[in-house]
């Protein structure tokens, strides 16, 4: 088969720290290449070598034989690389046709076509399945539409290489299904594919072959097919892995009322929510993308406040009409959208780390920078961030990382109520588990979860109840036994 | 109420009453507030109503502000004009309106003499002059001079700095060491003066101010360096306001050449000759006085501004 | 931290090339003497005149520019609470009264522009414009748009004055900048304030009340022209309405941003603000020194300013094999 | 759309409140007074979608008419060689000015500041004070236009200035040029990322701005005959202020030249009816001017809010 992308050493640096040693990576035409590593081994660098977003301090890219230099995207573009990052790297001020097409537009002398613009977006978004105004400005939609437009737009592009970075991070099994049904098609017609993901499953499904990177350096390439699955995780972490059950069973039902959501809704567009949530569990929402988990929790929060119902804690009513008000109440929220609602992208890990307990406790009383360094230090721990040092902007950080921060911003209010929204987004296999056994630690302290993912087998492990929505309302209330993945699909499905 | 023609055209009123408008350079210093007081009070006392307009700086707002005194069917306009050129084409509009326009403080360039009425004028280059010829004479040739320019490229400045530099050119021992711009404020002036004193120590004899506000900057700056403004440093400006007289009576201010702000008498005396058809000369020169220390003090109580 | 004093040493390098410059093209520019109980030469009139308008104003500014805002109205406020301070020892208060009369006073009107950009949600463009034209108005209007000279003493010396050889206003200064900075660090405020400026919906989301950390940069920064106002009214014994501080808000923020704090908001050192100001108010006595002609001294200031940016740039620092991380947007 | 109507309701109100003030002639004059400031803030707008700023553009503008009165008065050029010239001129000190702020990664804040700092300079270097332009060219040129009966002409400043806007639609509308600038402004990384032309399309830009600066210039001068190195302080403010009534978002990447351009109408309404009050003193004109402009931003933030909901 020939040989259509070949980067031979590369190495790239940071200031002092290297995150490429001396990678090398094939592609061949006609193949889904998966890259794996745990956050921070450097896969997103290494595509960002590729497609010209960064400049490599050593080695080679070839195109199709051809030595490049890609300088630039648009020059790795023009070389026939099309891709997708991780981070949604798309313009939320313009419209979700334009951002399809930006610099493609069909044009009529110097003049753009806006229908034909928009009817090929329509029919971009068409081939994953995706309908919607795609008039709207971008920024009007939920993360997960904003990935699936960045996917159309690599779609749109005659390709030969097509790179995708996370980018089943925030779709639900039926999204990734499609997107995975044109991949096969692409393939079949002679495309290389690139594919990152953490999600087992999704490369085993797809891939022909893996590509491993742990801290920088190449690990190995393998055929998929001949790679057992616990062999793999072993190399991405380095350390031999035998089968273990892992604790994640269900935690069972039983425990006192810590919150009652009583009617809760915001006219027009979520609720009316009626639920309990018990002390030391989990609860877990489930839907489809767009049925309003997302609104629900912000809506808890009292980001965009409830127009009526009312939230008890304890049996009294507690006030939500500000995120403030909500913290005061024990209310935490981690946001699914990390890059726009959750990191600060130049303050340091340790201050985007303490920065919503320094805010509860107000601008007089200063987290001693003692206590700040060790709360820092043991997240990082905790966690197993990957970043130099509590100092670095987190901005620097992998995304799995960033998000890993996050977590630990909300863990270390120990909040009565911790509302997680796609927690595990972009997070390695390993860090799952380190996030779950964390929140198993935190609901046995007595904190209750809210926990909102697009990957039911992690709400079936972790909830023992989980409120499904259908259409912006409540479908149902599931309770610990009642909690399986074929329960909840039908919940979901049902009409 | 009775309307004036949309179209414009002169001769309009309100209510019997006559309406004249007036656009203003500015307000940004005591000077031209005194102007537009002057402007302000006499209209009252003849009971004619005043559209006054501030541009704020911009000749671009004066002409906007004439063409709104048009539309309004104004009967005269009196006009102080930021610099002298670029009034052609608007003036035309005034005078294609019927509306004669008086022109205070200074002239305008423009082809025809008859797109105003008169000009009621202050001699920017012949007060610089006059002091130049003050500062000679008392020094006796001989001066180290610190030169306080007003807004760099605004007219007076440009002129009181041409009338004394020409004032001082036959005299080769008059020297300007420095000539800087203190923007024709007192705390530039101040601090202009702060650093010159520095640069050029002992040399310093004299200092011209392009007005009255800079130059009392200065003379806090000399006594703050132990110099006596008015005795080892001559101290020299133009304007002739009110708070001048009083440093030139302390004996700290050598001399202030006046420059009449108190525009409004002769302005409406001209508007009201113009509107009656009367053939006026082109320029009403102001009489600019020179006070220092032998007639300063009798003046002073007949000061207004 | 570290980054804070990387940014800090550019502004440096360039006041240090003036200053030797200075000690080359004037001979005299760093005599200093003692002189009638105080220090006499320009290096003092330096940080003198550079303490009373740039320094004060960049330290509002800088605070502003941080959340991400931009302040105009500095120079109206200026004339705002210079007016009312001289007019209150005019109708006989003492001078401290004056003085709180028109810090209270600057202080509401930056509070005023807080409230229009943080709870009304103006652009701070807009919203500080508006002030700039009517503070400037107010302060006409109080006055009758004349000059209000007056002669108290204890006024007068707060900007004359010395203490310990050293000018009033730049001890004050650097006292108000070393509590600023002070204070931002030992409570949770500079934290807020970067978080605010970097990323304000993340901000609001972790609890922050960004809106209530405006409304205090703004507040803060009309405290800081208020007292430049005094202070200019206090060096001239007299409030001049209609034109002090006149399009100084252009100085406070060259200072700011030449000092490292980026206009989009987010990191901040005062520090670099005042060397910042320190860095114009030099150029400034420069251009005298050298008598350069009014007319074309924008030109070298351009030159100065343009200098100033590029050692700032990145992409020639590199060149000079300094080493510099980026930090990914 | 909420600035059309405010502009609307303002007009009327003002129309009630002052005679004559409703009347063809004041609004050809808001056309004729404000041609070189809606140019030049066309210009501005590109330079804040793109998500920068340009502090040059009044000097910029000082140093055209200041040029032109030299080169067609001192040196004889033809008038329209000059004006060609001039626009030229203005579009390469943008350029350059574009070209260091993408190259050096420099705040574009301090590189135009210098900018103006060197433009007003230049000015005053060709000549210190104001100059009259004396050509049959612009003679000629002051007398066409398109009349519109009454006895009302639309002059070619006025002309340029709708050309401009309409233009300014056009590219920022529809043509790759100005959806690039709109992505420059939304988040230059991701423009980056998506392949377009971020540098290319930031120098253009400012070149675009500086062209519409000297245009200005061009227009002023037709307006007045004259070159003046003082002209045009604080036009940068105008303009800008100009663009953000208009809806253009500071930060960039949101907003639109026709706002742009009602924006302009609506600071010259409000200095129109200042003019026509005329009873203000030079306080209350700065209070009250400051007053309106806030008032009408308030309304305009209240009608958007209420088409929302
Ligand atoms: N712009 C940057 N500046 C400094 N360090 C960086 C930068 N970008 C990435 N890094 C560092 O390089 C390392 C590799 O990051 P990279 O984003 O490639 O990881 P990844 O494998 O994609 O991880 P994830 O699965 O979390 O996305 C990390 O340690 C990160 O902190
Ligand atoms: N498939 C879709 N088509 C059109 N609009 C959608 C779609 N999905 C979501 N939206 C938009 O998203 C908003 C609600 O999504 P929300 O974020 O509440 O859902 P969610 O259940 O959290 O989904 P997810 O988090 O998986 O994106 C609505 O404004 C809706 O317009
Ligand atoms: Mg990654
Ligand atoms: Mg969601």
């Amino acid at each position: 088969m020939s040989e259509l992308l070949h980067a031979n050493g590369i190495v790239k640096r940071f200031g002092s720290f290297t995150a490429l040693k001396g990678v090398t990576f094939r592609l061949r035409a006609g193949e889904i290449h998966a890259l794996m590593g745990e956050n921070g081994a450097g896969k997103s660098t290494l595509i960002k070598v590729l497609t010209g977003v960064h400049e490599a301090d050593g080695g080679t890219v070839t195109v199709a034989g051809r030595g490049i230099r890609a300088a630039s995207p648009r020059e790795a573009e023009a070389a026939g690389i099309s891709t997708v990052y991780q981070e949604v790297n798309l313009l939320p001020n313009l419209s979700v046709a334009e951002n399809i097409l930006m610099g493609r537009q069909p044009m009529r002398g110097p003049f753009i076509r806006h229908g034909e613009v928009k009817r090929r977006a329509r029919a971009a978004l068409a081939r994953l399945g995706l309908e919607v105004d795609v008039g709207a400005l971008l920024g009007s939609f939920p993360v997960a539409v904003q990935q699936m437009t960045a996917i159309a737009r690599a779609l749109d592009q005659e390709a030969r290489v097509l790179i995708l970075d996370e980018p089943t991070s925030s779709l639900d099994a039926r999204e990734s299904e499609e997107l995975f049904a044109v991949m096969r098609r692409l393939r079949g017609e002679g495309m290389g594919i690139v594919f990152v993901s953490h999600f087992l499953d999704q490369i085993y499904a797809v891939s022909d072959r893996i590509t491993v990177l742990r801290d920088g350096a190449l690990v190995g390439t393998w055929e998929a097919a001949g790679l057992p699955r616990l062999e793999l995780v072993s190399h991405m972490i380095g350390k031999e892995v035998t089968a273990s059950s892992g604790d994640g069973g269900v935690v069972c039902g039983g425990g006192a009322e810590a919150f009652r959501v009583e009617g809760l809704e915001r006219r027009g567009v979520v609720g009316p929510l009626t639920f309990s949530v018990a002390a030391g569990e989990a609860t877990g929402l489930a839907g489809l993308l767009g049925s309003g988990r997302t609104e629900t929790a912000r809506m808890l929060f009292g980001i965009d406040g409830a127009t009526g119902g009312r939230v008890k804690a304890g049996g009294e009513e507690v006030a939500l009409g500000s995120p403030r008000a909500a913290m005061a109440a024990g209310l935490a929220f981690c946001s699914e959208d990390r890059k726009v609602e959750g990191i600060i992208p130049s303050l340091s890990v340790r201050e985007n780390i303490v920065l919503a307990m320094q805010a509860s406790r107000g601008v007089l009383r200063r987290v001693p920078r003692a206590e700040q360094e060790a709360l820092a230090a043991k997240f990082i721990a905790a966690l197993n961030i990957r970043t130099r040092g509590p100092e670095t902007p987190i901005g620097t950080l992998s995304g799995g990382n960033q998000q890993k921060c996050l977590l630990a911003r909300w863990m270390a209010m120990q909040p009565r109520l911790l509302i997680l929204d796609e927690p595990t987004r972009g997070i390695d296999v390993g860090a799952k588990a380190e996030i779950e056994a964390l929140c198993g630690e935190l609901r046995r302290a007595g904190m209750s979860i809210l926990f909102i993912s697009a990957e039911l087998e992690e709400v079936v492990r972790n909830c023992s109840r989980v409120v499904v929505l259908r259409d912006r309302r409540q479908a149902a209330v599931l309770d610990g036994p009642a909690i399986s993945l074929r329960t909840i699909m039908e919940t979901v499905a049902a009409s | 109420k009775p309307s004036g023609s949309s179209g414009g055209g002169g001769g309009g009123s309100t209510g019997g009453k006559l309406v004249v408008g007036f656009s203003q350079i500015g307000a940004d210093n005591p000077w031209r507030t005194a102007e537009t007081e002057s402007v302000k009070a006499e209209a009252a006392k003849r009971g004619i109503e005043l559209k006054f307009s501030d541009a704020q700086g911009q000749q671009e707002a004066q002409i906007s502000a004439i063409r709104s005194f048009i539309a309004q069917g104004v009967s005269a306009i009196i006009l102080a004009p930021k610099v002298e050129t670029g009034w052609d084409g608007i003036l035309k509009e005034v005078k294609a309106a019927k509306i004669p326009v008086v022109l205070v403080d200074r002239g305008v360039t423009v082809t025809d003499p008859s797109l105003f009425a008169t000009l009621i004028a202050s001699d920017f280059v012949a007060e610089g002059r006059m002091a130049g010829e003050w500062l000679v004479k008392k020094s006796g040739g001989k001066a180290g001079i610190i030169q306080l320019e007003g807004t760099t490229g605004a007219a007076p400045a440009n002129d009181r700095k041409k009338g004394f530099e020409a004032a001082i050119a036959g005299s080769p021992d008059m020297k300007v060491l420095a000539s800087q711009t203190g923007d024709f404020k007192r705390s530039d002036g101040k601090n202009v003066m702060e650093a010159l004193i520095k640069a050029h120590g002992a040399a310093i004899t004299a200092v011209y101010a392009h007005n009255d506000d800079m130059a009392i900057g200065a003379i806090q700056a000399l006594e703050a360096a132990g110099r006596q403004p008015g005795k080892d440093v001559t101290v020299v400006s133009i304007d002739g306001m009110g708070f001048a007289f009083e440093a030139i009576k302390e004996g700290k201010l050598n001399c202030t050449v006046e420059c009449n702000p108190l525009l409004g008498p002769m302005a409406f005396d001209a508007v009201a000759k113009a509107l009656k058809g009367e053939e006026l000369p082109k320029q009403l020169v102001q009489e600019d006085r020179l006070f220092d220390e032998t007639n300063a003090p009798a003046e002073l109580p007949n000061r207004k501004y | 931290m570290k980054e804070i004093r990387s940014t800090l040493v550019w502004p440096l390098v360039a006041l240090v090339v003036l200053l030797v410059f200075n000690a080359v093209a004037s001979p005299g520019f760093f005599h200093v003497e003692w002189k009638d109980g105080r220090l006499f030469g320009t290096v003092v009139d330096i940080f003198n005149q550079g303490a009373r308008v740039p320094m004060l104003l960049a330290l509002g500014m800088t605070l502003v520019i941080a959340t991400g805002g931009v302040d105009l109205s500095v120079g109206s406020i200026m004339a705002v609470s210079g007016a009312v301070a001289a007019m209150q020892v005019n109708a006989g208060a003492s001078m401290g009264q004056a003085v709180a009369a028109g810090l209270g006073l600057a202080t509401l009107l930056g509070l005023v522009n807080g409230v229009l950009i943080a709870r009304v949600g103006l652009q701070p463009i807009i919203a500080t414009l508006v002030m700039m034209v009517a503070g400037r108005g107010l302060a006409m209007l109080l006055t009758g748009s004349q000059m209000v000279p007056f002669a108290n003493r204890s006024l007068t010396w707060l900007a004359n004055g010395s203490v310990g050889g050293l000018p009033v206003p730049v001890v004050l200064v650097l006292l108000l900048a070393g509590v600023t900075g002070w204070l931002l660090r030992r409570t949770a405020a500079g934290l807020f304030i970067e978080a605010t400026g970097d990323n304000e919906k993340a901000s609001r989301l972790a609890g922050i009340q960004t809106g209530g950390v405006r409304l205090a940069v703004y507040g803060f920064s009309g405290f800081c022209a208020g007292l430049s106002g005094v202070l200019e009214a206090a060096n001239i014994s007299a409030a001049d309405p209609a034109r002090i501080g006149d399009t100084r808000e252009l100085d406070a923020i060259f200072a700011v941003v030449a000092g490292g704090t980026a206009l989009t908001g987010g990191r901040f050192s005062l520090a670099g603000s005042v060397v910042g100001a320190l860095l114009l108010q030099t150029l400034t006595l420069t251009l005298y020194n050298q008598n350069v002609a009014p007319a074309v001294a924008p030109v070298p200031k351009a030159v100065v300013i343009l200098a100033v940016c590029l050692l700032h740039s990145p992409r020639l620092r590199a060149r000079f094999g300094k080493r510099t991380q980026s930090v990914a947007a | 759309m909420a600035t059309g109507l405010v502009l609307v309701a303002l007009f009327v109100a003002a129309g009630a409140g002052y005679e004559n003030f409703l009347s063809a002639r004041v609004v050809l004059n808001l056309f004729k007074d404000r041609a070189f400031l809606g140019v030049v803030a066309v210009g501005m707008t590109f330079v804040i979608l793109s998500g920068g700023i340009d502090l040059s553009v009044g000097a910029v503008m000082a140093f055209t008419t200041v040029f032109l009165a030299k080169v067609i008065g001192g040196l004889g050029w033809s008038a329209p060689v000059a004006m060609l010239a001039a626009v030229g001129i203005g579009v390469g000190f943008g350029l350059f000015q574009g070209w260091v702020i993408h190259y050096f990664r420099i705040p574009a804040f301090l590189v135009t500041l210098a900018g103006m700092f060197l433009a007003r300079g230049m000015a005053f270097v060709v000549s210190p004070r104001s100059v009259e332009i004396r050509s049959a060219f612009y003679d000629d040129l002051g007398e066409r236009g398109l009349p519109l009966g009454e006895g009302l002409l639309l002059t070619v400043g006025p002309l340029i200035y709708l050309v401009v806007v309409a233009a300014g639609m056009v590219v920022a509308h529809g043509t790759r040029f100005g959806r690039n600038v709109y992505a420059l402004g939304g988040n230059e990384a991701s423009a980056a990322l998506m392949g377009l032309p971020v540098g290319a399309t930031r120098v253009a830009v400012y070149g675009v701005c500086g062209g519409c600066a000297a245009l200005g210039g061009v227009i002023s001068t037709l307006a007045l005959s004259s070159g003046d190195p003082t002209r045009g302080t604080g036009l940068e403010l105008d303009a800008i202020a100009a663009a953000v009534i208009g809806g253009t978002v500071l930060t960039g990447g949101r907003g639109w030249v026709f706002g742009t351009f009602l924006g302009v109408l609506i600071l010259g309404t409000i200095k129109t009816i200042l003019d026509f009050d005329g009873s203000l003193d030079p306080a209350w004109l700065r209070i009250a001017s400051g007053g309106l402009l806030l008032g009408f931003i308030l309304l305009q933030k209240l009608i958007a809010r209420q088409r929302v909901s």
